[in-house]
C-alpha cells in the first residue's frame, strides 16, 4: 500500500518544481512536508494528485504504475489552501458528493456525512450554503468532505495557512485527534511552519527548491539538521548562521570574544566552519557583544528581537512579550554548548546534545 | 459637479435621453390604435383628443379580413431561435469549458487563437455568407426550411456563446474542477455536476445574446426562406413594402418587438450585476 | 499629527436595533497624537466600522469624532484629511510613481517646487526614489503599500493614517520586511496611525499600543507587554498568546482560595463574595516542580506537543486542563503524574471573567 | 493527465468543426465564384480570372460605400459611446429610479433592427410624422428626411444610435458596475474633486472595457445593412448606400454573383485589415492618454 515516488522532476520555464524527488509514503503515518513558499511542495501534492505531470520519474502504488492513472480513479482526497467547495452544494451535499459519486447506499451516505460533520464540529450545519459560513467553517467542511470518503491518500495542502492565527492554533490541535487514527490512509500535509510539522508530523520531510533536503522523524530533523538549509528551514525564526573558526581550543566568532571549544566540538579539526546558533539559545545579557536593535517581532507569547552585530544578523527569542526600542543598544550572549557547526559547504559536522532527560514526546 | 445643480443636469440629461429612447414606441403605440383619418391629417398623438382610436390595426394582424396572420412567422422565429440557441449554447458551452481549462498547441495554433476563430466569425457579414448558403441549402434541399434556417443560425450565435462562457468558465476557480475530479468525477461529469450548476450567470446571459441576435436576424430569413418559412421580422418588412397601412405595421412591430422586451425586464439583474465584465475585459 | 477622540459613538447598521446587536457599541476612546495603536479582533468585531468611522465612510449612529478637539463628525472623507492604506494594494494605474505620490497635493493646489521637494523627501524615506518615473502598476503589491503610505505621508498635515489590514495580499517572504518598513517610516515620520488587523503578532509588532475588540466592544487597551501580562479579561486572555493562557476554577473554603483542595496564593487577593473564581496563569509560567511545596500541585500529563525549541505539555490539574510551555532540553517528564507550581507572582486573580483590580 | 488529453478534444471539437463546416463552405465558394462569370444569364463556375477584380476597382459606387461606411460606423460608434458612457455614469452609482433607467435604456438594443426601421420610417416621414412635426411647432422648416442625401444620412445614424447605444450602455455599465471602489475611497481620501476623479480613476480603470466595446460596436457597425435596406434603400440615388447594401443589390437582387464574390472579398479583407489596424490604434491610444 506504499505510495513510491522515485526521481521525479519537472521543471516549468526553465525553474525546477520537482528535482529528483524520491520518498516512499506509508500507510497510517502522517507525512509532514515543510518548506518555504515555492518549496515545491503543492507541486508535489497535485503530481500524486494526478493533477499535474512530470518530466521523469516514477509513481508507483501497490507496485503499479501511479502515473498512468487518471486523478478520479487514484482513490486520492485533497484539502486546498483556499478554502474550496462546491458554491451550489449545501454543507452536506458537499460532503456526499464524493460517496455519492462512489455509488453507496443513501443510508450508508447519510451515516458517514453526519459522522464526519461531527468530527469536525459542524453538526448542526447541515443546510447551509458554504458563502454563509466563515473561513474556518469552510476549511472543516472542505476537511469533512475528505474525510468522509476514507481514501487510500489524503493530501492537505497547508490547510491552516489562510486562517487567522488563534483558530489556526485551535484546529492544529483537533488536527492532533482527528489524525491520529488513519488506518490505512497514507497522510501527507504540507506546511510553512515549523511547529506544524513538529507537531502533527510522524515523519517530516524538508523541502527546497524542488528537492527534499532531508527525511526523518520531527525529533532526528530538528535535532540533527543535515544542512544549514535544513536548519533554518526547520526553526522558526530561522536559525541564526555565522562564520567561525575553531583553533587550537578555542571557539572565535567575528565580534565576539574566543571562548573555550565545548565538548561537543572538541574533535573537530582546526578551521573555518559555518556555525548554527538558535535564536533560544542567543541571549540578551547585562554583559557581552555590544548590537543594534534593527526590528523587534512578536509572534505568539515569544519576542524576536533581531540584533546586527557589526554586519552579522542575529534574532534573539525571549519567551513573553516585552518592549524592546528600534535603535537601542544591547549586549548578546552565546550560548557556546548550543552550537550546530556545518562545514563550509553547510553539511552538518556536530550537534548538541538533547539527550538530558529526553524522552521520546507523544 | 458636486454643486446643487448637478442633480437638476443629471436628471434632465436622464430624462432627454429616456423620451428618445422610449419615443419610437410610443409612436408605434398610438399609430396601432389609428385608421386612414388617424393618419392622412398629419402627425398626431393622444387618442380621443386628437383621433378616434380603433383596434382596426390589432385585428388585421391577427387574421382580420385584409390583414395579415402573425402568428405563424411567430411561431416559426420562436421554433428557430429557440432551437439555434440551444445548439449554440450546448456546443458554445462545451468548445468554452475546453477552451478555459485544458491547453492546446497545434502548431503555432493556441488556445487565445481557437477563441479568436469563434469570436472572429462575427465579423462575416450576413450578406457575403448568404450567396452561398443559397447554394448549399439548395443542393442540400434545405432552402426553405426550418432545419437549414436553424443550421445557418448556429453560424451567427455559436460565436457569442463561446465568447460570453469562455470568460465566465475562466472566473470559475480551476480548484472546482480538481476537487471533482479527486472526488471521482470523470471530465464529462466534473463539467456537468460541478461546473455547469455554477454557470447560471453566465448561460443567461449568453442565452439572451443567442436569443436577441437570433430572433432579430432578418438577412438570412430574408433569402434563404420564402413562403413555407417566414419569420416575424420579415412578416414586418414586407407590410412596409407595400403602401403603408401604418396602423396594421405598428401593430405588428410591437408584437414583433415584444417578447424581447419581456425577457429584457426579467434579465437586466444578471446583466447589471457585472456578469458580463469578464467577457469584456 | 493630531489626536482622535472618539466620544460615545455607536453604531448599527439597521436602524432601530437593540444596543446589544449593534455592530459598534457606544464607546469612549483616545488615540493620542504621533502614536501607532492597532485595532484587532476576529472578524466582525467592529474593529472596520471604527475605522470607516473615523475615515468618514460611515456616519456613526450616535457618538461624536473629534480630531484635535473639532468636531468632524459630520465632515465627508474628503474633508477629513486622512490617509489610508487599504487591504488591496490601490494605485493610480495610470500614472507613474512619483505622479501617484504628487497626486494628493496637486489637488491641494501646492505650487510644482513644493510639490517636487516633499515627493522626493518622502520617496526617499520609502526607498522609492530610484523609481519614481515608473508606472506604478508595475510594481510589486508590498511596494504599492509603501505607495499608498506615501500618498498620506507627503501631507505634512495628515490627521491620521489608517491602514486597514495591509499585509493581506502580500507575499509571505516579503511581509516581513514590509512591516518593518511601515514601522520604520511611522516612527519616522510620526503621523497618528491606527491599524486594523486580525492578526495578533501583527498588531503586537507593529504598535505601541493595541485595542482588542471583540463583538463590537472594546475589550482592553494597552502596550503588548500589558496584554500579555496582565489580561483585563479571560478573552483577552485566551487572545492574546500562544499557547493561550490558563484558566482554572476556584473554590473557597473557610475563606481560603483552593484549587482543587489544595490552598493557592496569587499575586493579589480575590475579593470576598464573587461567585465565579479563576485564576490565570500563561504557559510560560507554568513550572514542573521536583517537590511539594506551596501553590504545588499534582498534575497528569495528557499530551506532549513537540513546537521545537519548546514543548507543551498538555495535563489535567485538579479537573482542568494547564499547558505548560517548557523548553526543549528541559526535556519530558519521566512519569506521567508528577508536580507542577504555580508562580505567586504571575497567577491572576479572575472573577467572573474579569482580572480583580490589585488594590 | 494523459488521460484528459485525450478528453479536452471532446469538448472543443463539436463546436469547433460545426463551426467550421458552416463556415468554409461559404469561404471557399466565395473565393471560387470570384473568378468567375457568373450571372443571372450565365450561372455557372467559369473561369475569368482576376476581371470582376478589375471591374471592381473602377466600381466608383462601391468604394463611395466603402468610405461611407468608414464615416458611418465610425461616427455612431463615437456617439454610441459619449453617450452611452455618460448614461452609464449617470444611472451608475445613486439615481432614483435606476433600476427603471437601467432597464429601459437596454430595451432598444432587444428590438429587431429592420421592425424599428420601418417605424423610424414613418417617424422621418416627411408630411406625416413626429419629427418634421415637432420641428414645426419650433417653428422650424420641414426637412425631406428621407428623400435628401444629406437628411437621410442623419436620419440613418439618427436610428444606428438609438438602436445600439444600449449595447455600449450595457457593457460600460457591466464595466463600470465591477470596478473596485477603493481606489475611488482612496481619490477622495486624497482630496480630489469629481472631475479629477473621472480624469484619474474611473476613466483609466475603464479603458480595457472602452477599447473592447468599441471594437465590438465596429466589429457589428460594419455590417450595416438591414436598417439601410428598409429605411431608405441606399437612397435617394446611392446617398446612404453602405458595402453590404450594395452587395445585396449587385449579388441577389441583380444576381451578378461572380462580381459580387470579388467585392465580397474585398469588404471582408478590407474590414479586417481595419479593425485590426484601429484595435491596435485604440488600445495604444487609450494607454497614452492614461499614462499623460
Amino acid at each position: 500500500m506504499n505510495l513510491s515516488a522515485t526521481d521525479l522532476c519537472l521543471t516549468v520555464d526553465g525553474v525546477d518544481h520537482l528535482k529528483d524527488v524520491s520518498a516512499t509514503f506509508v500507510p497510517g503515518r502522517l507525512h509532514a512536508v515543510i518548506g518555504r513558499t515555492m518549496a515545491g511542495k503543492t507541486t508535489l501534492l497535485r503530481v500524486l494528485a494526478g493533477l499535474q505531470g512530470v518530466d521523469s520519474g516514477a509513481l508507483t502504488r501497490q507496485g503499479a504504475d501511479f502515473l498512468k492513472t487518471p486523478v478520479w480513479r487514484r482513490d486520492t482526497a485533497m484539502v486546498y489552501q483556499q478554502f474550496i467547495n462546491y458554491p451550489h452544494l449545501d454543507v452536506f451535499d458537499n460532503v456526499a458528493f464524493p460517496l455519492k459519486r462512489a455509488g453507496l447506499a443513501r443510508d450508508e451516505i447519510r451515516r458517514r456525512v453526519t459522522d464526519s460533520l461531527a468530527r469536525v464540529g459542524l453538526a448542526d450545519f447541515e443546510r447551509r450554503k458554504p458563502s454563509q459560513l466563515s473561513g474556518g467553517q469552510q476549511q472543516r467542511v472542505a476537511l469533512a468532505r475528505a474525510l468522509a470518503r476514507g481514501t487510500g491518500i489524503l493530501l492537505l495542502d497547508e490547510p491552516l495557512a489562510n486562517l487567522d492565527y488563534k483558530l489556526r492554533e485551535q484546529l492544529r490541535d483537533e488536527f492532533r485527534t482527528l489524525f491520529s487514527d488513519q488506518g490505512d490512509t497514507v497522510v501527507i500535509y504540507t506546511t510553512t511552519e515549523p511547529a506544524e510539522a513538529m507537531m502533527l508530523g510522524d515523519v517530516v520531510l524538508v523541502m527546497h527548491e524542488g528537492r527534499i533536503l532531508q527525511t526523518g522523524s520531527p525529533q532526528e530533523v530538528f535535532e540533527r539538521p543535515a544542512t544549514t538549509t535544513v536548519a533554518s528551514i526547520i526553526n522558526d525564526p530561522p536559525m541564526n548562521i555565522f562564520t567561525g573558526r575553531i583553533g587550537s581550543g578555542q571557539v572565535t566568532v567575528a565580534g565576539f570574544q574566543a571562548t573555550h571549544v565545548s565538548a561537543h566540538l572538541a574533535d573537530l579539526p582546526d578551521g573555518t566552519y559555518r556555525f548554527g546558533l538558535r535564536a533560544t539559545d542567543v541571549g540578551l545579557a547585562s554583559a557581552g557583544v555590544e548590537g543594534e536593535v534593527t526590528f523587534v517581532e512578536i509572534s505568539g507569547s515569544e519576542t524576536f528581537v533581531h540584533v546586527a552585530v557589526g554586519e552579522t544578523p542575529f534574532v534573539v527569542q525571549i519567551e513573553g512579550i516585552h518592549d524592546v526600542a528600534l535603535g537601542d543598544l544591547v549586549k548578546l550572549r552565546l550560548r557556546p554548548e548550543r552550537l550546530f557547526a556545518f562545514d563550509e559547504e553547510g553539511t552538518l559536522q556536530r550537534t548538541p546534545s538533547y539527550d538530558l532527560t529526553s524522552v521520546e514526546g507523544r | 459637479m458636486r454643486s446643487r445643480l448637478y442633480p437638476v443636469f443629471k436628471y434632465t440629461m436622464i430624462a432627454l435621453w429616456a423620451c428618445f429612447v422610449a419615443g419610437p414606441f410610443f409612436w408605434a403605440m398610438t399609430t396601432s390604435f389609428k385608421d386612414v383619418n388617424g393618419v392622412q391629417g398629419g402627425a398626431t398623438y393622444l387618442p380621443w383628443l386628437q383621433y378616434e382610436p380603433t383596434v382596426v390595426g390589432w385585428r388585421n394582424i391577427f387574421g382580420g379580413a385584409g390583414g395579415v396572420d402573425v402568428m405563424r412567422p411567430f411561431f416559426n422565429s420562436a421554433v428557430v431561435t429557440v432551437a439555434a440557441s440551444a445548439v449554440s449554447l450546448v456546443l458554445g458551452s462545451l468548445a468554452a469549458y475546453a477552451l478555459s481549462r485544458y491547453r492546446f498547441k497545434l502548431g503555432f495554433i493556441k488556445n487565445s487563437d481557437i477563441v479568436f476563430f469563434f469570436v472572429s466569425q462575427r465579423i462575416m457579414p450576413p450578406v457575403v455568407l448568404v450567396i452561398p448558403f443559397f447554394y448549399l441549402l439548395q443542393w442540400t434541399g434545405l432552402l426553405d426550411t426550418v432545419l437549414g434556417l436553424v443550421i445557418v443560425t448556429v453560424a451567427l450565435l455559436l460565436p457569442i456563446a463561446v465568447w460570453v462562457m469562455v470568460d465566465f468558465f475562466n472566473g470559475i476557480p480551476r480548484e472546482i474542477d480538481e476537487m471533482a475530479m479527486l472526488d471521482g468525477c470523470g471530465p464529462f461529469q466534473t463539467f456537468v455536476r460541478a461546473i455547469l450548476p455554477n454557470s447560471l450567470p453566465g448561460l443567461t446571459v449568453a442565452a439572451m445574446f443567442c436569443v436577441v441576435f437570433g430572433w432579430n436576424d432578418f438577412f438570412f430569413a430574408f433569402r434563404l426562406t420564402f413562403t413555407e418559412v417566414q419569420t416575424l421580422p420579415q412578416a414586418v418588412v414586407a407590410l412596409n413594402s407595400s403602401i403603408p397601412p401604418w396602423w396594421t405595421l405598428s401593430a405588428a412591430a410591437l408584437f414583433g418587438v415584444a417578447p424581447l422586451i419581456l425577457l429584457a425586464l426579467r434579465v437586466e439583474r444578471y446583466l447589471s450585476k457585472g456578469n458580463l465584465s469578464g467577457a469584456v475585459r | 499629527m493630531t489626536q482622535l477622540d472618539i466620544v460615545d459613538v455607536g453604531h448599527s447598521y439597521r436602524s432601530g436595533a437593540e444596543e446589544e446587536r449593534w455592530a459598534l457599541k457606544p464607546l469612549r476612546l483616545t488615540f493620542e497624537a504621533g502614536k501607532t495603536y492597532a485595532l484587532v479582533g476576529p472578524s466582525g468585531c467592529g474593529k472596520t466600522t471604527l475605522l470607516n468611522v473615523l475615515s468618514g465612510l460611515v456616519r456613526p449612529s450616535q457618538g461624536h469624532v473629534l480630531f484635535d478637539g473639532a468636531d468632524v463628525t459630520a465632515l465627508p472623507t474628503r474633508a477629513r484629511n486622512i490617509a489610508q492604506v487599504f487591504q488591496f494594494p490601490v494605485i493610480y494605474r495610470s500614472m507613474t510613481v512619483y505622479e501617484n505620490l504628487a497626486f494628493p497635493l496637486q489637488c491641494r493646489r501646492w505650487d510644482k517646487a513644493r510639490i517636487d521637494a516633499k515627493v522626493r523627501q518622502v520617496a526617499e524615506a520609502l526607498d522609492l526614489d530610484d523609481r519614481l518615473e515608473q508606472p506604478a502598476r508595475r510594481l510589486t503589491a508590498d511596494d504599492k503599500q509603501l505607495i499608498s503610505l506615501g500618498r498620506g505621508l507627503v501631507r505634512d498635515d495628515v490627521a491620521a493614517v489608517l491602514m486597514d489590514e495591509p499585509l493581506t495580499v502580500i507575499d509571505p517572504q516579503l511581509k516581513h520586511s514590509l512591516r518593518r518598513k511601515i514601522r520604520e517610516i511611522t516612527e519616522q515620520f510620526g503621523p497618528t496611525v491606527i491599524y486594523v488587523t486580525h492578526d495578533q503578532y501583527e498588531a503586537m509588532s507593529i504598535a505601541q499600543e493595541v485595542l482588542v475588540m471583540k463583538d463590537g466592544r472594546a475589550m482592553q487597551q494597552g502596550t503588548p507587554e500589558q496584554l500579555f501580562e496582565a489580561p483585563s479579561s479571560t478573552y483577552v486572555g485566551y487572545f492574546i498568546g500562544s499557547p493561550a493562557m490558563n484558566f482554572l476554577t476556584l473554590d473557597r473554603t473557610d475563606g481560603h482560595v483552593t484549587l482543587g483542595g489544595r490552598p493557592l496564593t496569587m499575586a493579589w487577593d480575590m475579593p470576598e463574595g464573587t461567585t465565579e473564581c479563576q485564576v490565570g496563569i500563561r504557559p510560560e509560567y507554568v513550572e514542573v516542580a521536583t517537590e511539594p511545596g506551596p501553590n504545588t500541585f499534582p498534575a497528569r500529563l495528557r499530551d506532549v506537543r513537540d513546537h521545537g525549541p519548546q514543548r507543551v505539555l498538555v495535563m489535567e490539574v485538579a479537573g482542568g486542563l494547564v499547558r505548560a510551555k517548557v523548553p526543549r532540553e528541559d526535556g519530558v517528564p519521566a512519569s506521567e503524574e508528577f508536580l507542577v507550581r504555580l508562580p505567586r507572582a504571575k497567577a491572576l486573580p479572575y472573577a467572573d471573567g474579569r482580572l480583580v483590580l490589585h488594590s | 493527465m494523459e488521460a484528459l488529453r485525450r478528453h479536452k478534444s471532446m469538448f472543443l471539437l463539436p463546436g469547433l468543426l460545426t463551426l467550421a463546416l458552416i463556415i468554409i463552405f461559404p469561404l471557399l465558394f466565395t473565393i471560387r465564384v470570384s473568378f468567375s462569370g457568373w450571372n443571372v444569364s450565365n450561372p455557372q463556375l467559369d473561369f475569368i480570372g482576376g476581371a470582376n477584380y478589375t471591374a471592381m476597382l473602377h466600381d466608383s459606387r462601391f468604394w463611395a460605400s466603402i468610405t461611407r461606411l468608414v464615416l458611418l460606423a465610425g461616427g455612431t460608434v463615437l456617439i454610441q459611446y459619449v453617450i452611452g458612457f455618460g448614461m452609464a455614469l449617470l444611472v451608475w452609482r445613486e439615481a432614483r429610479g435606476r433600476r427603471l433607467w437601467r432597464v429601459l435604456f437596454l430595451v432598444p438594443m432587444m428590438t429587431t433592427p429592420v421592425v424599428m426601421a420601418a417605424i423610424w420610417q414613418m417617424i422621418f416621414h416627411e408630411s406625416l410624422g413626429p419629427v418634421n412635426d415637432l420641428l414645426g411647432m419650433l417653428g422650424l422648416t420641414k426637412v425631406p428626411w428621407l428623400t435628401e442625401s444629406g437628411p437621410a444620412l442623419v436620419a440613418l445614424m439618427t436610428v444606428e444610435v438609438w438602436q445600439w447605444t444600449p449595447f455600449m450602455f450595457l457593457l460600460l455599465l457591466a464595466g463600470l458596475l465591477s470596478l473596485p471602489k477603493e481606489p475611488f475611497m482612496a481619490a477622495a481620501i486624497d482630496g480630489a474633486g469629481a472631475w479629477r476623479t473621472f480624469r484619474k480613476v474611473t476613466f483609466p480603470l475603464m479603458a480595457p472595457v472602452s477599447v473592447a466595446a468599441i471594437i465590438i460596436r465596429l466589429i457589428e457597425a460594419s455590417k450595416l445593412s438591414d436598417s439601410v435596406y428598409v429605411l431608405t434603400s441606399g437612397g435617394p440615388g446611392s446617398a446612404t448606400e453602405t458595402p453590404g447594401y450594395y452587395l445585396y443589390i449587385q449579388g441577389l437582387r441583380d444576381q451578378q454573383t461572380g462580381y459580387s464574390g470579388a467585392m465580397s472579398l474585398t469588404y471582408l479583407v478590407l474590414m479586417i485589415v481595419t479593425l485590426t489596424v484601429v484595435a491596435a490604434l485604440l488600445a495604444r491610444a487609450f494607454k497614452l492618454k492614461g499614462a499623460s
